[in-house]
């Protein structure tokens, strides 16, 4: 897939709580196309701690309005930069970047879509992009509270929300892989992405329950695009770049212990 | 348009900027953003005899202006080169040249060899200053004994351009580069990344897995253009710049310290088309100072 | 509130932080903005045993998160420190250190025994590092048989705590602190600037009047850091680490790396009340992860 | 005199021309004493290429209403990253920093302020408190044409205002120094802000004519308060540092050959 690099203008920036915004960047041409779990390396300036670009998701996609979404959890100087953007200004990216989610094989294959924290960016955009395809999905979001619950109305237009939080503030209390889904139901397909810990849980799940489970990969890059080779994890062929193939990887390839 | 073309040591360059090793993977990398046979000269990622799965992750941490990598030579050994990478790059419009990595003397020669049967590779670029294996070179490259001795055993076999990549973490970089040059080294490449350490004062850890990594990026530029600076009057070849390269000023100040040509590293992942900037870069300036050749600023600093 | 002093060699600090040499005056030029007698020791700037102007302007350049100075040890001379500067900054509550530059290994001896004789001065810090004078020792930091013989003769007439700083621009830095440990030094601190240049591409003119300078601030401290590191794994002495500390966080990642102290330069041209925002930094950090006492984050590394 | 560092709100940001902005700064503490000549070091933030502070003139100050005035030429990053702050951010500034021009012993002598460029910045302040003190000014003011020239209201409510331009296109054509008034009239003191080159000429003329002369130098400067010794000038006493001792010389000082 043909990469860019284009400067993309910032038509919204919405805060969603004080660690959360949501920018929406329209481009001036044509976006290209793009799938679900790739994602983009954005350069923050203005600031010497942030010399390298931020990798951050596609959250969803409008190729009608042209019109791109990130969601940004603020962890340090780039995201909080980042979160700090302006409705005119302009953001450079290099996108789109990495592989995405699979599909389904079977039309009616019952789909689990796992995210927590900022980890439920890249399942808003395979939500839309599933349902387009008319598959149905189901949504399981986790986060401390109420209020890291994020853009559950969204997900609500693509499939079923459950819902857990560690607080019992909203769904059922715990963290997702207590959700009472995973005992009464079983799934075809589960997509994750959240924090590792939280993956790692769900890979467990899956891989006991035999179901077919990808994640998404977190890691420090440096370029993006399979030029530096700093962003390997460790799979059954070795070391492999987590920004050219992944960030989505099958459980069966990574070399987790679950 | 002025005239960008420079030749370094046995290399013809259709203009100076090249691309630093292990920063522009086989160049493909880049072919989306850029066209890259616009630029002089691509090395590739650094290869060893054999294949290499390089360190653990973490293998990246950010510095101010700069960052720290250990990637430990993660490639997949000069035989696959060969057979694989070779065939796609040497249609490429451009001088592809390989970094040569190895941890004994055996190594660099038998890989050497065997680079050497490559009709179209017109060069090496010997690295004998990788920080971040034992297995790097850089044992060879802090020392002027042993770096003169793997470039003579090189040399014996390699009849190409043979360019010897040259180590900062050394008291005295100009020895080293009379002591490779004395060995028939056609030019000397410098700056290697400076061996540097990040830590994560909440975590109380080190960064990097490998705990020290090489520095690179524009926080090295004033040690990097002081250190091509010394070389280019100690040494009678050519001396090609690097080290911070961010935009063509950089690369011009490195060439009126001396420099031949320059390397971009680090920008590259922040800016995929800075090659192409740079090149044009040059060109503006020349024609703005009304200099006809790119010639004519090399070593052209006023003192 | 955590414990913060700290015995560094025959010192007894408040706490950890210092004031690093040629970046803090004499302190008094800080008084308006901070407290100085909180400051755990203060170096002054950089004496020799004559008066020197020092280098021609200009003396400083900018660099990507950093700056090369070209200062070249302008002082008054030892005389003028004892009878001018000594009786007003003897009463100030805190270490006062002179940093000891020299030329000749009789300048060096002449210089420390006049300073031996202040009864209120803890300490010296032999400079045998500066790049930017021939006559500033670095000629001295870079060998270790040159290190080590300076250091036995100052060791010889100097009698209260005499901390040695090292020079980064070598090949081995830990083999040079051992050499100076041998000798009797109390403790080393390190880094001195890194040897760098900056070029004005436009005006094709080095930018300092001595072309090349020393590279300091937040750029160089991944090398400090590994610096401080290995030199702590290699020798018993305790170390002082510094280079480019800006925050609190820096100066505890240099503690973890084993330094027991450090210093602070060209931070408080950006901030003058930096350091004091360190030390209450430290403290805060202490308490978040319930260590009692600075000493308990010595070499705390967890690697 | 003690100095500060303090945070100013920025209360107005005027662009004069595409090259000068004039910052208003206002203080929510009582702005301390200052005098004309003396300086201050503005923090330029979010730029790797801005890492020390950049020396300014006080262009003005006005202690009723708390607020300093700083007139900025871009001529880099730092420049143009202040020429950009908005009304109600804060700029943190380093002052009061260095000496200040000499007042006349004489009550009724007759002076020369000579500025030219962004030079001029000292020399409203110093106009302001001469003619607090009762001095009447001559100011003569250079730039390369029309548009170069600033503040031309404000210095005439001051004293006499004379300029000169290269192209003509205000006042006469030519350099401060070969405007009429040189010639025509003798000055018991001048004082001088601007461009090396034309300070010297100034110089030269107050030697030949043994006019009392104060020039105000630049240099590159790490600290601002004689901490790093990196802003030395060569002087009839060795290297003096031009923030502490200067920025203002009398020319009797100074090695220049003139
Ligand atoms: C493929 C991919 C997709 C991502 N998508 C999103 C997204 O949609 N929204 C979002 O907010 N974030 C996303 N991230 C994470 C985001 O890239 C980091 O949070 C960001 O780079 C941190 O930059 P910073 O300057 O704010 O923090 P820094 O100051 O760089 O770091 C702050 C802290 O976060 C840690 N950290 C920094 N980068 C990473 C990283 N890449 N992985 C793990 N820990 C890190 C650091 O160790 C440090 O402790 C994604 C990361 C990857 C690799
Ligand atoms: C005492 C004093 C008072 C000053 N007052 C004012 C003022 O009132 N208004 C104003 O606009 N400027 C003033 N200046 C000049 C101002 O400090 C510089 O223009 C500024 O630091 C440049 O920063 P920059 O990042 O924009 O440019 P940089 O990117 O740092 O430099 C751009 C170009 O300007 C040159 N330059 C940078 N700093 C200086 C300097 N200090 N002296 C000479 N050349 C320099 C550089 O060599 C380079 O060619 C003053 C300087 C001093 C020393
Ligand atoms: C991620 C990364 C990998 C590198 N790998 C190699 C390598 O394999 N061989 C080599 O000789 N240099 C390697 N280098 C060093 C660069 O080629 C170059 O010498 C250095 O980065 C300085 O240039 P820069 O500041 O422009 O990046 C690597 C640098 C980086 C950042
Ligand atoms: C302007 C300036 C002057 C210095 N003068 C001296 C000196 O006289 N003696 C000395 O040992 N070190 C001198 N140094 C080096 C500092 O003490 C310190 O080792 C170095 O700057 C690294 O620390 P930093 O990055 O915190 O500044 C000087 C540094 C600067 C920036
Ligand atoms: S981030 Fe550079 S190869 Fe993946
Ligand atoms: S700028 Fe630091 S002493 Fe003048």
């Amino acid at each position: 897939m043909k990469k860019f690099m284009l400067d993309l203008i910032v038509t919204k920036n919405e805060t969603l709580n004080d660690q959360y915004s949501l920018l929406i960047l329209k481009s001036p041409e044509k976006l290209p196309e793009m799938f679900p779990g790739q994602f983009a390396e954005v350069r923050v300036d203005n600031s010497p701690t942030t010399f390298l670009r931020r990798p951050i998701s596609i959250n969803y996609i409008d190729y009608e309005t042209n019109e791109l979404w990130l969601l940004i959890q603020i962890v340090g100087e780039g995201t909080l930069k980042m979160c700090q953007v302006k409705v005119g200004e302009t953001l450079n990216l290099l996108f789109p970047l990495g592989n995405s989610f699979s599909l389904p094989n079977q039309k009616n294959a019952k789909l689990l879509l796992i995210g927590g924290g900022v980890g439920i960016a890249p399942l808003l955009f395979l939500g839309a992009y599933l349902k387009d395809k008319d598959f149905e999905c189901n949504f399981l979001l986790g986060g401390r509270s109420k209020d890291n619950l994020l853009q559950l109305r969204e997900f609500e237009q693509f499939g079923n929300v459950f819902t857990t939080t560690e607080d019992g503030s909203h769904g059922e209390r715990g963290f997702v892989t207590q959700h009472s889904l995973l005992k009464d139901s079983n799934f075809d397909y589960i997509y994750t992405c959240g924090p590792t810990p939280m993956m790692k849980a769900v890979a467990s799940y899956a891989a006991k329950t035999n179901t077919f489970c990808e994640v998404s990969l977190e890691n420090t890059m440096a370029c993006g695009f399979g030029a530096c080779l700093c962003c390997v994890t460790d799979t059954t062929e070795g070391h492999v770049c987590v920004c050219t193939e992944g960030p989505v990887f099958n459980i069966t390839k990574l070399k987790w212990q679950i | 348009m002025a005239n960008l073309n420079i030749n370094i040591g046995k290399l013809q360059l259709k203009n100076p900027v090249m691309t630093a090793s292990g920063t522009f993977g086989y160049g493909t990398e880049y072919s989306d953003f850029i066209d890259i046979s616009r630029i002089g000269g691509i090395i590739v990622k650094g290869t060893t005899l054999r294949s290499r799965q390089g360190n653990a992750y973490p293998r990246m941490a950010e510095t101010p202006s700069g960052m720290l990598n250990a990637v430990g030579l993660q490639n997949k050994g000069v035989d696959y080169f060969i057979n694989h990478i070779y065939p796609t790059v040497k249609v490429i419009d451009t001088n592809v040249i390989v970094n040569l990595s190895g941890s004994t003397l055996e190594d660099y020669i038998e890989a050497a060899e065997m680079l050497n049967d490559l009709d179209k590779l017109p060069g090496i670029e010997l690295n004998i200053s990788c920080p971040n294996v034992k297995e790097g070179g850089m044992a060879f490259g802090i020392s002027c004994l042993s770096a003169a001795e793997v470039v003579r055993e090189v040399r014996r076999v390699y009849k190409n351009d043979l360019m010897v990549k040259l180590s900062p973490n050394v008291t005295d970089i100009s020895e080293i580069a009379r002591a490779v040059e004395a060995e028939g080294a056609d030019s000397v490449s410098l700056i290697n990344t400076l061996l540097g350490m990040a830590i994560d004062s909440e975590k109380r850890k080190p960064i990097l897995s490998t705990i020290t990594g090489g520095l690179s990026g524009p926080a090295v530029k004033p040690i990097a253009l002081r250190m091509v600076w010394e070389v280019a009057k100690a040494v009678k070849i050519p001396v090609v710049g690097m080290g911070g390269i961010m935009n063509a000023a950089d690369a011009i100040e490195f060439m009126l310290a001396g420099a031949s040509g320059v390397q971009i590293g680090t920008a590259n992942f922040i800016d995929p088309t800075v090659t192409i900037k740079v090149i044009d870069g040059i060109d503006e300036y020349l024609n703005r100072h009304g200099y006809s050749s790119v010639i004519d600023i090399i070593g052209a600093l006023e003192v």
